[in-house]
């Protein structure tokens, strides 16, 4: 056990590392992108952008500068941004979380709520006309782009439609953070939240009604229909229970995505200024120490979940073992 | 001696990996030891699990052994690799016991038995033609099944294809693994004849691998009994199979659900419980939880094979041949 | 408009000037912009967004006076008692430190600031240390070791408060570079180094109460200021001043509509001007500003080392097009040179359209085809450079389509507005043809001349060459020394000289020149006595707060 | 030989594609595919005859007849202050500016037409890479196992773990500023192979990972371990026995690809880092758009639509050949 947590970490540590020499690498290959002459300010001296090199450490060789860059963001955890000078890194990436797990969090609890209801239905009504419908509507939801989506959402409750009774209650974009005000909090969310559950509710809607179907055939449940208990029971409290085992691993690995920063467009178009919007930016503004950070994060977030979902799949599904 | 295969204290370790749960190393070929001479059918049984896919698969060189050798027609190949095996794989070909698995899905049959034809460059499209159809008729199948796929044969036809792909290269040992376990029980018969038919026209040697006694019964020399990766018993049909010395070829014989003059159903004994984990052997004789007549000595020391009087070896502290039976329980 | 945009400056026409109702102190005004700007370190940053801050949260020798109008280009005293005359040729300048100032942490300011000040300069790497403030002497060496930065040609004298600047060489532009942040009076006590996030206190009339990059910072007013000179530091109405980072110019248009705030840095959107112009007509403030958006070309590789190729580009961009992409001609003013209409020196010209004289009317293709056929570049491949905001990139691929349509090649790269601007600049990019823009630092001719066209400012290699045309010529450069040095002592002769090295620049067709920018401000209904300045825009401390 | 069923010979394939034919839905998205695509080829036909304007051309001074008046393409948007310029407006019936203009004056019908050209070549061809390479990478470490194995799942997990965003957002970056330059290839910025390699490497991992899994089960199988047997050489082996089996999962992941590609290009435009202008695809024009939302709404709604119809008809497709070719084969997206 402690073995294989431990060759976990190291491919973990691995994997890490070579996303953060990639970011470093591309940073230092763009053309236009070294921060020197842009923390000198414009028309700078010659002179003067040599010295801010010599002060960033810019002139050293990458590698060293890599060293430092990791040192600076693990170890003293001091790290500060290129662009707003002075300004550290990493409590930027953990005032951003909240936002993020705000947004997220709720979204998950709709999509789920919903991919539920949706998957149930469908796979009660196997087949008839009901079915049909729910599963078209998923595929809609698959198939729409999110910052589309968010977008006309906007475009509806910001736009012509703002005075009308039904969204005059919809908040400027931005967060409320929840000890301000929870109502403004869930007034500010509750449009990014559907828009970002939407694609979620199709997709494991329709997982979870191929599940179903695939569950209400296996022999414990016929033993069960034999047992007379009603369809409905049985779809219930027997087929739902297995069904969701395949939906906890895909929730897992979602979820951490999400988390870590894959909410980006989402949040951008709405203007939650969560770890994605913090990504965005830093790209936008091509501030290395800010872009290490977020991505690091994110790909934390990325690997720890697949982690978790590896061991919950374990622990819930013991034939999962063998197969692994 | 002249023997087409020895095999020489071969031992097949596997390591797994189960998750969270960590390494263990499974010893599925325990020093394994034996000859097949030209020609010669030797059956290799014992329950599943117990190696004996392994061991067919060590030997023809399918797996990577551990340790021990293993020498075909003269020629050491246990270590040999790729380029240099291929040459030696012509004479030594296998069959599988799954016909649905172990013919590609994709291919048509006539390619599928041409395919060690192209592999070993054995002569040019129309000979090769030729010889995929004299293929199909020695083991039973027309001409026009060359351009259809597996899944439109039965089961037996597909055996007969997975035969015919053996063949091809004219072995001198076919290495059947449970040839005939998947197939219903009146096509194992026509399966085994044809095989039985194959050896004696064409001077084949087999080791043939099956947990069904009577099938061995009908087509092996000699026979080996494997229990948890090592040979417990070694012999002619005849004498294992007729006065068993080790209990565990008893107890598979007492299996059989054919009547058998030789024992009276109250004589009959069962295995009890499961084969243990082969990554967690139990001491001394690896079958002693399970027999009957298992001593102190049983527990601690681990027997090795030895030849008893009719020519035949066992690996027990107490042969039934020598001892009287236990009473009755 | 634009992120990259500073210090602009205006002559304002007739702008209201209702002077202030007694009742017009207190309450708080909240600004709201898109994100912080960098480090909020006076002598260090250099953007328009704190500089409109820095502006009521410090002082200098001198300042720009705080007024709306024309008068706010001119110099006025601040912390000096008064403008000097230069002396000794134009070498010497002696001010006098005004007594009993204090800064917001209760510090007097002393002659022993101002030298500390000025030497920080050189310490903290500020970015014009070695483009402006060398020319005092020992400035270069200061450049060279800013460890052991002596300053020998400023010399003070803390008995009688005076303080006395030696130069290298007579600089017309001296004291308007004394009048900026970047020579900002600062404790003597203010560390060496770049202040990043921590704001320094300084002496005007409000101080950083909280800064935070990622959601803003509150201003409040300085228990120790005193107004000493309305013009210089006026006292202010709000009690208080947040300024919010984080909303999209979208949602702050949507913000200062529902009145949530009271004045947005960005450009509103051209998708929202006819909202806001026809439903907040009173909240719209227009005003023109010294600012030119223009299309330099690289006259050291092909194509546009061929005089002809930049002529026929020239006749054929119109500039009427590129004033609708920039949201119209009430936001845009359609130009052919490089000095925009309120700046000194500015005298209308335009030889590249179809009747050629005083204004742009409309291009010339016939010319255009005529220089394109003469040029023999026809067929050669043309990248356009520019960044991914509007209006650049609209304009960039309107740029693609003119030298398409000559014959060129072309195609658009449109890159991150970070990297854009020292991308273009340097050589080792090969940029052929790119958009950007310029605004000025302080109102005066070489400001854009000297700084965009002289030998100087070119730089191979370096991400820091604002000549991005790299044209140079020694002669044009001399008419620019001399007259610089005409400025200091006959302004107006000065102007016309100015004006003839415009046209001149103009004619050898290094840049197509297309328009240059009136400012918008977006305010609430809630904002009276909106002021702007010609150089540092809106004076938030002059808005008054309707409770 | 009685046993055998006297028809002609079904192979796989034939058997699959039977299959798909008698799915009425996958036949009807296959049909809505095929119109699709026609109508972005005719792209040159509808500029030419019906919309009568070359949509790459800025048209910022120009004027039309509407109505029987002349009729600035970008005219001042009518208020008191005379701010802002308006694009005109959808005209309703099949001619010029049948869906307005954009804000370069530029016909948005015309333009849906040829973006929708670039938008299915990118997404197909990056697809097609995905594909490729995922095949390549997922047999590879599926069969050769041990350190090839290991340093292949390193990578993929590295790639898995950045974000794709970030990843492409990252690429496009440095890319489209200086074009790619390796050895004897020269891509410039605005080659749509930049879009289309950046997109074609993100889903690698999303795809070599389950057909990694299904090789390793295929390696195990005992017509692998027969050809071991005969003596065919690896490389015998993954052509003629693990690729065939792998294809039939690859050509059910190939529209779900796409579809996805299609979402991540419009994506990726939206953040303005995909197709370079002129050029247009549905991104670039919900990008275009966006700056618009509010005065001509439908430049930004149409393309969307038009993705949203195609992703659902891929999907369905997608549906249709797994049911047909490999029921178990799973995209985790």
């Amino acid at each position: 056990m402690l073995s294989a947590i431990i060759r976990r970490l190291i491919h973990m540590i691995a994997v890490l590392f070579g996303i953060s020499v990639l970011v470093f690498l591309i940073f230092f290959a763009t053309p236009g992108a070294n921060p020197a002459a842009r923390i000198a300010g414009r028309n700078a001296s010659p002179q003067t952008i040599a010295r801010v090199e010599r002060q960033f450490g810019l002139n050293k060789p990458l590698p060293v500068q890599y060293g430092l860059m990791m040192k600076k963001l693990f170890i003293t955890q001091n790290l500060t941004s290129f662009v707003n000078l002075g300004e550290k890194v990493v409590p930027q990436v953990f005032r951003a979380a909240p936002i993020t797990l705000s947004l997220v969090t709720g979204a998950a609890v709709i999509w789920i709520g919903f991919a539920v209801l949706i998957g149930l239905l469908a796979a009660a009504f196997r087949d008839t006309l009901i079915d049909r419908i729910l599963m078209i509507l998923s595929l809609i939801g698959i198939s729409m782009p999110v910052f589309w989506v968010a977008t006309m959402a906007n475009l509806i409750t910001q736009g012509q439609f703002h005075h009308s009774w039904l969204f005059s209650w919809v908040p400027p974009l931005g967060y409320v953070p929840f000890n301000t005000s929870p109502l403004g909090w869930f007034k500010a969310l509750i449009i990014p939240w559907f828009t970002l559950a939407i694609l979620y509710i199709g997709l494991y809607a329709r997982v979870l009604r191929a599940a179903l179907i695939e569950t209400m055939q296996e022999d414990y449940i016929r033993t069960a229909r034999a047992k007379g208990l009603s369809e409905r029971q049985v779809l219930m409290h027997h087929a739902l229970r297995s069904a969701m085992i395949g939906i906890v691993t895909l929730f897992g690995l979602d979820f951490g995505a999400l988390v870590g920063g894959g909410a980006l467009l989402t949040e951008v178009v709405f203007g939650l200024q969560g770890i994605g919007y913090l990504t965005y930016q830093a790209l936008e503004t091509l501030d290395l120490p800010m872009i290490l950070a977020t991505v690091i994060y994110a790909s934390v977030f990325v690997v720890m979940s697949n982690a978790v979902v590896d061991i919950l799949y374990a622990v819930i599904d013991p034939r999962a073992r063998q197969a692994r | 001696m002249n023997n087409l295969l020895e095999v020489r204290d071969l031992t097949k370790h596997y390591t797994s990996r189960h998750g969270f749960a960590g390494k263990r190393v499974v010893r599925a070929v325990n020093g394994v030891s034996f000859e097949i001479a030209p020609g010669e059918a030797l059956g290799l049984v014992g329950e599943s699990g117990c190696g004996k896919s392994t061991l067919g698969r060590c030997i023809a060189r399918l797996y990577n052994v551990t340790s021990g050798s293993v020498t075909f027609d003269g020629t050491d190949i246990t270590r040999l690799g790729g380029r240099a095996l291929r040459p030696i794989r012509a004479g030594l070909q296998m069959i599988f016991q799954d016909p649905y698995a172990s013919l590609n899905p994709r291919r048509r049959v006539g390619e599928i038995i041409a395919e060690p034809l192209h592999v070993h460059h054995r002569g040019n499209k129309a000979a090769m033609t030729a010889r995929v159809a004299s293929l199909l008729s020695d083991v039973g199948l027309g001409p026009e099944a060359l351009t259809r796929f597996p899944h439109e044969f039965s089961g037996g036809q597909r055996q007969r294809i997975g035969i015919a792909r053996a063949l091809a290269l004219d072995p001198k040992l076919i290495i059947a693994d449970e040839p005939v376990s998947a197939l219903d029980v009146s096509v194992q018969a026509q399966i085994v004849n044809l095989l039985a038919d194959l050896q004696r026209d064409r001077g084949l040697a087999y080791l043939f691998i099956a947990h069904d006694l009577g099938v061995v019964r009908q087509i092996a020399d000699r026979v080996a009994v494997m229990y948890l990766g090592g040979i417990v018993e070694i012999g002619p049909v005849a004498s294992v199979f007729g006065s068993p010395a080790h209990p565990y070829t008893r107890a598979l014989l007492d299996a059989v659900p054919v009547a058998d003059p030789a024992l009276t159903h109250r004589d009959r004994i069962r295995l009890a419980g499961d084969p243990p984990n082969p990554a967690n052997p139990p001491s001394g004789c690896a079958f002693h939880p399970r027999c009957a007549w298992a001593t102190a000595e049983c527990r601690t020391v681990k027997p090795l094979l030895r030849t008893l009087a009719d020519g035949r070896e066992t690996a027990c502290h107490h042969p039934l041949t020598a001892r009287v039976e236990p009473a009755d329980r | 408009m634009i992120k990259r945009i500073l210090l602009l400056a205006l002559l304002l026409a007739g702008m209201a000037t209702a002077q202030a109702a007694p009742a017009g102190y207190g309450g708080t005004l909240r600004m709201v912009t898109v994100s912080a700007s960098g480090t909020f370190d006076p002598q260090v940053n250099y953007t328009l967004r704190y500089a409109q801050l820095f502006q009521m949260l410090y002082d200098g020798l001198v300042t720009f006076a705080k007024t709306g109008g024309p008068k706010s280009v001119t110099i006025v005293p601040d912390l000096a008692t008064a403008v000097p005359v230069p002396t000794d040729h134009g070498l010497t300048y002696q001010f006098t430190l005004r007594t009993g100032v204090k800064f917001s942490n209760g510090q007097p300011v002393t002659t022993a600031a101002v030298v500390h000040s000025f030497r920080r300069l050189f310490k903290v790497n500020s970015p014009n240390a070695g483009t402006w403030y060398d020319v005092i002497v020992g400035g270069r060496r200061c450049l060279a070791h800013p460890r052991s930065c002596k300053l020998q040609g400023l010399v003070v004298d803390p008995a009688t408060n005076s303080i006395t600047f030696h130069l290298r060489h007579p600089d017309a532009e001296f004291l308007d570079q004394l009048a900026l942040a970047f020579a900002a009076i600062l404790p003597v006590n203010t560390p060496d180094h770049n202040m990043g996030t921590r704001p320094v206190p300084g002496t005007g009339t409000y101080m950083v109460k909280s800064y935070d990059p990622s959601t803003g910072l509150v201003m409040v007013r300085n228990p120790y200021f005193h107004q000493w000179s309305a013009l210089a530091q006026p006292k202010g109405f709000p009690s208080v001043i947040t300024y919010r980072f984080g909303l999209s110019a979208e949602s702050q248009v949507t913000a200062v509509e529902n009145g949530q705030y009271d004045w947005m840095y960005e450009d509103v959107p051209a998708d929202r001007l006819n909202e806001i112009a026809t439903k907040y007509t009173k909240q719209v403030h227009i005003t023109p500003t010294n600012w030119t958006l223009y299309v330099p070309m690289n006259v050291n590789i092909p194509p546009f080392n061929n005089k002809d190729a930049r002529l026929a580009v020239e006749y054929a961009m119109n500039r009427e097009s590129t004033v609708k992409l920039a949201g119209g001609n009430r936001l845009a003013i359609p130009t052919c040179i490089t000095l925009p209409p309120k700046m000194p020196g500015y005298s209308a010209y335009c030889p590249f359209t179809k009747n050629p004289g005083k204004h742009w009317s409309a291009p010339n293709w016939r010319l255009a085809r005529h220089y394109m056929k003469k040029s023999g570049m026809i067929g050669q491949k043309v990248t356009v450079i520019t960044s991914l905001q509007a209006p650049y990139r609209q304009i960039g691929v309107y740029t693609q389509d003119v030298l398409n349509r000559l014959g060129f090649k072309a195609s658009v790269k449109a890159i991150s507005p970070n990297i854009d601007f020292t991308y273009i600049q340097n050589t080792n990019n090969h940029v052929q043809i790119s958009i950007t823009d310029w605004a000025q630092d302080y109102p005066a001719p070489s400001d854009f001349l000297n700084v965009l066209y002289s030998c100087n400012s070119f730089h191979k290699g370096s991400d820091s060459s604002i000549n991005i045309s790299g044209f140079c010529d020694p002669a044009i450069d001399a008419e620019m020394s001399k007259a610089e040095l005409f400025s200091l002592k006959h302004p107006n002769q000065a102007d016309a000289m100015w004006s003839h090295i415009d046209h001149q620049i103009t004619r050898r067709a290094v840049a197509v020149n297309l328009f240059s920018f009136e400012r918008l401000d977006f305010v609430s209904a809630r904002l009276r006595n909106f002021q702007f300045s010609g150089e540092f825009f809106f004076l938030p401390q002059l808005a008054k707060i309707k409770p | 030989m009685t046993e055998v069923k006297q028809r002609p010979a079904q192979g796989y394939w034939a058997l699959a594609l039977r299959k798909l034919m008698r799915n009425r839905s996958a036949m009807i998205s296959v049909l809505v595919l095929v119109l699709i695509v026609l109508s972005c080829l005719s792209a040159p036909w509808y500029a030419k005859y019906v919309s009568h304007t070359n949509p790459f051309q800025s048209n910022l001074s120009g004027t039309i007849m509407r109505h029987g008046h002349a009729v600035e393409v970008l005219g001042a948007a009518d208020n008191p202050l005379k701010l802002g310029i308006e694009p005109i407006g959808p005209s309703g019936r099949l001619g010029p500016y049948m869906l307005g203009a954009d804000q370069q004056g530029r016909d948005v019908a015309a333009r849906l037409l040829y973006g929708g050209q670039n938008s299915l070549l990118i997404s197909s061809i990056a697809a097609i890479i995905t594909l490729i390479l995922a095949g390549l990478t997922g047999i590879i470490a599926g069969f050769f196992g041990g350190f090839i194995d290991a340093a292949i799942t390193w990578a993929l997990d590295a790639l898995w773990a950045f974000p794709v965003f970030l990843l492409a957002i990252s690429l496009s970056v440095v890319l489209i500023a200086h074009g790619l330059d390796i050895g004897p290839l020269r891509l410039d910025a605005s080659s749509l192979a930049l879009p289309i390699s950046i997109i074609g490497i993100i889903y690698v991992p999303y795809v070599a990972r389950p057909i990694r899994a299904t090789v390793l089960t295929l390696r195990q199988s005992e017509f692998v371990l027969a050809a071991i047997g005969i003596g065919a050489s690896p490389w015998r082996i993954v052509w003629r026995d693990i690729l065939p089996n792998v294809i039939s999962t690859i050509i059910v992941f190939a529209p779900l690809i796409i579809a996805l590609n299609l979402l991540t290009e419009a994506a990726l435009s939206f953040l303005s880092i995909g197709v370079q202008a002129p050029a247009a695809s549905w991104g670039t024009i919900i990008h275009d758009g966006e700056s618009l939302i509010y005065t001509r709404p439908l430049v930004a709604i149409a393309p969307g639509l038009l993705i949203v119809v195609t992703v659902i008809a891929l999907n369905i497709l997608g549906d249709g050949l797994r049911d047909a070719l490999d029921p178990r084969a799973k995209l985790r997206l």
